[in-house]
């Protein structure tokens, strides 16, 4: 770091749940996202700074942390855009453990993407054969605008009711649950209706629109949960969640 | 401190081989105890999860695993091994089948509801199956799903190190981790084993691949003896963003289709020049872009940042901005308007071609040890076709997946490790923790602009001698450097000094590879030898390490066991597109 | 929330949709000049019009209280499922006797 | 120290302002509620219930009932978007939706002071 440099201040946490801000100055560079920072920092500043990234570009959703406040995908966040009264403050994602520094424990995550039956079960259709789906039917134009998510956990972070009743599926699992009861060729779509009707599933969910808000790759969980709820609500009146 | 544990069969990697491995063993045998073994976390650090552009796969009646095998023989330019090939274009069938009936994938369908498959370079069918630009996310969430709800287990965040054979070598006991997020050691003893890490040429200044990707899956093969194939085919991509200095997102692809649908190359004096070295222009073949910008920019005619321009705004930035939504945006969150402006580029180290040589049922000549996706080699030869890779992947998972299984159904057992190597190569991790702190960010530098300008683009005799030299004495620097900070506990910056570890003496076998291949063919450009050669003649490399720290290249015949040079599976076509230059085509 | 106190917390306020904008609107016409027992007794005294309908409104608004007291608890007190259920569940047969005694005591008494 | 206050900026966003109220004219409502059938009750006397009817004519009771009513008005109205959300699937515009509920809610409270006084 030359002395004519500009620099800012960043303020990073360190410890677990316990533990607290840390400043650093970090040159300003034209081009440079909140991951460039922290990477700064770590190859630079203090060498033991715990984060975790991978592809860099917005495709794994592994980086995702707490910038001023708000939880973002920090590769894809350049600075100029958050950077507020010349200072950053970056902290671990909140809803989720925290291992150490930045990094969270995304298992929980991962178990309700699991327990909202989050995945295709396969259907009776030949094996042989690649099942016809009109894209512009009304249930793949749904599933379609639910699937592309990067499971970054960003929603789940922004959750107010996540962060207020830890065992809420939240909403990434609930959206996966939503497109994939929208697949046709799903072999068990009543099955998934069960799995979002227990007491902590779809309709645990108040439309606060957090995780809509601030998904990075501008999906509306709130839309396909509120999707679930009316399926499943149309199911159990059916007597079809038995 | 040191854990160990046992499992029936171990996989490295959670990307589209490590994930169909899981998948399918646990389908052949529900009883089997399996563990996922990986740096980051299952289904999120790899690149098959980066994949934009899709799956080749001959599903057209039109079509025929004859034409693709053909167009991936030739695009290899009769360097692939061919009953790899043909595995693999014959395994790509089933595999699409399984993605979609099995596990779920969302790919992309005609208005009548059939299976839209789009046109890729260099082949001669337009047969790639796809989602959007995002194929490689569809793929790696749903096979991650279905291995999240089933009985296996996640050693997440633990980084392989070594393989830990047998004492009398003949055989593999197990692998030797890191547990990254306790900084401790953890020997996980398995009847078979996958390595299915990934390559991910990141030792190059400007690179595609995960930013976790560091080749310690090739490292661990040299290590245990294995002998690698084709490691000089390392291939480029031309447009990858030039974002200065300190930036993650420097080297990451800008999709092909921009140069497709008429996007120009500009030089720093903002004139188009690719019709000076091609008369395609911008639409010529991957590696003339390549090479002719890298010519271009060594002429001094670079933009300020040492790259190429790519400018769209003359075909109108609206349309750009809706064509190309997925790349403008990417711009737009690292601060470039590539709708309306000039944004700058270089080619970029995309894919190693090169990698552990195995068989076609996946076996290496380690007994238990098996190998798929990009850290085996063989498969693509010279050059892989945009739309091979995923299909690489997860074909040889699958068959990897099976064939683990099977052999434990037919009894492999357990074996002994040689506690010897354990303890050696603990030391050998452990070792810059007792160093004086050197200077790791140095050491990068050094290099990816080693590799970028000396075993890069161009290469030639003199320019691979140096970069060896220098390479030696990097690696001697390396060895010597310490850490600054002694906590283990998910401390980046010694996984950094382990990366580079690797990354060297990859680095050496990619440029002891390209000093052995005296001509020119696919990603491997020899200005002193730039003609193809005979093709009947064709040899690919090999290298070992051997005295534990000596690089020893050879070479073996090609085996054209199913099509010969000159000769075509197809009547009266050779197989692989016509040399035409490619029609404007909209991005998929 | 399970889906059957989603349906009853849900459908409850969808039937008191018209129930609000006629209380609304009583209220506002009411209140003019401020308000007196007889006038209001007046109004009421002997309706069976007006007893069904508030019967109707405590019955839905009581449930809807319940439940909505139930889901803050839940979330904004350290009680378990089942203290905040249970509370919730206490308020709406409270609510249900004061309602139905309020409205005994301005029809009938 | 905690990673965040109870002022996330993740919060701050017309949905989640819209929840919060919607919480807590919906608590107001479900303690007044028992208040107000206690206090109808007391016709069953009725010197006591011209007396607290007579109370209730205070100026500053006034102005907690139109608050009450107010409050009615907003949960009324945040009903509405929520079940227009829920079962209608409208997400679009969320930010003039909600102004228009708290309009609304006001607009109602205002109404019935005007009158009241």
């Amino acid at each position: 770091m030359t002395s004519q440099e500009r620099t800012f201040q960043v303020d990073i946490w360190r410890g677990d749940e316990n533990g607290e801000y840390q400043p650093f100055e970090v040159p300003e560079r034209e081009n440079q996202t909140v991951l460039d920072v922290v990477t700064y920092i770590q190859r630079h500043l203090d060498p033991a700074l715990a984060y975790r990234f991978a592809c860099r570009v917005g495709v794994c959703g592994s980086c995702a942390m707490t910038v001023n406040g708000r939880p973002r995908w920090t590769c894809r966040t350049h600075v100029s855009r958050v950077v507020k009264n010349g200072k950053l403050t970056i902290a671990p994602l909140t809803n989720l453990p925290v291992i150490r520094d930045l990094v969270t424990d995304m298992t929980p995550f991962f178990e309700k993407w699991r327990d909202a039956r989050g995945r295709f079960v396969a259907g009776d259709g030949p094996k042989n054969e690649l099942a016809p789906v009109e894209p512009e039917s009304n249930e793949r134009a749904a599933a379609s605008e639910a699937i592309e998510c990067i499971n970054c956990g960003v929603c789940y972070s922004a959750c107010d009711v996540v962060s207020w009743r830890d065992d809420y599926l939240g909403p990434a699992a609930l959206n996966r649950a939503w497109a994939a009861w929208n697949d046709v060729r799903d072999g068990d779509r009543t099955g998934i209706l069960k799995a979002v009707s227990q007491g902590t599933g779809c309709h645990t969910c108040h439309t606060h629109q957090s995780c809509a808000e601030h998904c990075p790759v501008a999906l509306n969980p709130t839309f396909s949960i509120a999707g679930l709820k009316r399926a499943s609500l149309k199911a159990k009146l059916k007597g079809q969640l038995r | 401190m040191l854990e160990t544990m046992r499992t029936d069969i171990l996989i490295i990697g959670s990307g589209g081989a490590g994930l169909f491995a899981a998948l399918y063993a646990k389908k052949a045998n529900p009883d089997l105890d399996i563990t996922i073994a990986v740096k980051g976390l299952v289904g999120k650090s790899g690149c098959t999860r980066m994949v934009q552009g899709g799956y080749n796969v001959a599903l057209n009646s039109d079509d025929s695993i004859e034409r693709h095998f053909m167009d991936t023989i030739v695009g290899g330019k009769w360097l692939p091994h061919q009953d790899l090939a043909w595995a693999l274009v014959n395994g790509a069938v089933k595999r699409i089948h399984e993605l979609e009936n099995e596990y779920g994938c969302f790919f992309d369908r005609n208005a009548d509801g059939s299976l839209h498959q789009k046109a890729f370079a260099g082949q001669s069918f337009d047969r790639t199956v796809h989602k959007g630009d995002l194929t490689g996310i569809e793929i790696i969430n749903r096979l991650s799903e279905q291995v999240w709800a089933q009985d296996i287990n996640r050693l997440e965040e633990h980084r392989a190190v070594a393989f830990v054979p047998t004492k009398d070598g003949s055989g593999i006991a197990g692998v030797l981790l890191i547990n990254m997020r306790a900084g401790s050691f953890r020997f996980v003893q398995a009847k078979t084993i996958l390595l299915g890490a990934g390559g991910g040429p990141t030792m190059y200044r400007y690179h595609t691949p995960s930013g976790d990707k560091s080749c310690d899956g090739m490292t661990m093969g040299l290590r245990a003896g294995l002998k690698l194939r084709d490691m000089e085919m390392v291939q480029f991509h031309p447009t990858g963003i030039l974002a200065g200095n300190d930036t993650r997102m420097t080297g990451t692809i800008l999709e092909e289709g921009l140069r497709g649908s008429g996007g120009y190359l500009l030089n720093g004096e903002r004139e188009r020049f690719m019709f000076n070295y091609h008369s395609h222009g911008e639409r010529a073949t991957r590696d003339i872009v390549s090479r002719s910008m890298i010519e271009e920019v060594r002429a001094g005619r670079g933009t300020p940042g040492g790259g190429i321009y790519i400018r769209m705004a003359h075909l109108g930035p609206e349309k750009v901005a809706k064509q190309f939504k997925g790349m403008v945006k990417r711009c737009a969150d690292c601060g470039f308007d590539l709708a309306g402006g000039d944004v700058e580029v270089l080619p970029t180290a995309h894919y190693m071609m090169g990698g552990i040589a195995f068989e076609p049922d996946c076996k290496t000549t380690l007994e238990g040890l098996y190998v798929a996706g990009e850290d085996s080699g063989g498969v693509h030869g010279a050059n892989r076709l945009g739309g091979n890779g995923v299909a690489n992947s997860t074909v040889f998972g699958g068959v990897a997946g099976e064939a683990m299984a099977k052999a434990i159904t037919d009894g492999t057992d357990w074996r002994e490790p040689d506690a010897s190597v354990i303890e050696h190569e603990v030391g050998r991790c452990l070792k810059p923790f007792t160093g004086k702190p050197g200077d790791l960010n140095a050491i990068r530098e050094t290099l990816v602009d080693l590799m970028w300008d000396k075993a890069g683009i161009i290469r030639d005799k003199s320019l691979l001698e140096d970069c060896i030299r220098e390479l030696d004495a990097l690696g001697e620097e390396h060895a010597v450097a310490g850490l600054a900070d002694s906590t283990r506990a998910f401390n980046l910056t010694w996984h950094d000094w382990l990366n580079l570890e690797s990354q060297i003496l990859v680095s050496k076998s990619i440029a002891h590879a390209a000093l052995a291949r005296e001509d020119s063919r696919g990603a491997h450009y020899r200005a002193d030898f730039p003609e193809t050669g005979d093709l009947e003649t064709t040899r690919y490399t090999t290298i070992e390490l051997s005295d534990g720290d000596k690089l020893v290249t050879g070479s073996e015949p090609v085996e054209f066991t199913i099509v010969k040079p000159g000769e075509s599976l197809i009547e009266g076509e050779a197989g692989a597109p016509p040399e035409i230059a490619p029609p404007p085509q909209a991005a998929e | 929330m399970s889906p059957v106190s989603y349906l009853l917390q849900r459908g409850t306020a969808m039937l008191m949709v018209p129930l609000i904008i006629t209380h609304l609107a009583v209220i506002i016409m009411a209140v003019q000049g401020g308000l007196s027992a007889e006038e209001i007794l007046s109004r009421t005294h002997g309706s069976m019009m007006w007893a069904g309908f508030y019967g109707l409104f405590v019955f839905a608004a009581s449930i809807h209280a319940g439940i909505g007291m139930q889901t803050i608890l839940r979330e904004w007190t350290p009680l378990g499922r089942l203290a905040s259920a249970n509370i919730g569940h206490a308020l709406i047969a409270i609510l249900w006797v004061l309602g139905a005694r309020a409205i005994y005591a301005v029809v009938w008494a | 120290m905690s990673i965040s206050g109870l002022t996330r900026a993740s919060r701050a966003h017309p949905g989640f302002v819209a929840a919060l109220i919607h919480r807590l004219s919906g608590l107001a409502l479900a303690i007044f509620l028992p208040l107000h059938f206690l206090m109808l009750g007391l016709a069953l006397d009725e010197a006591a219930f011209s007396g607290a009817v007579a109370w209730s004519n205070q100026p500053l009771v006034k102005i907690s009932e139109a608050l009450m009513v107010s409050a009615l008005a907003v949960h009324f109205a945040g009903g509405l978007r929520l079940l227009a959300v829920e079962f209608l699937g409208l997400t679009r515009a969320q930010g003039a939706w909600i102004a228009g509920c708290f309009a609304f809610g006001g607009g109602v409270g205002i109404l019935f002071l005007m009158r009241a006084f």
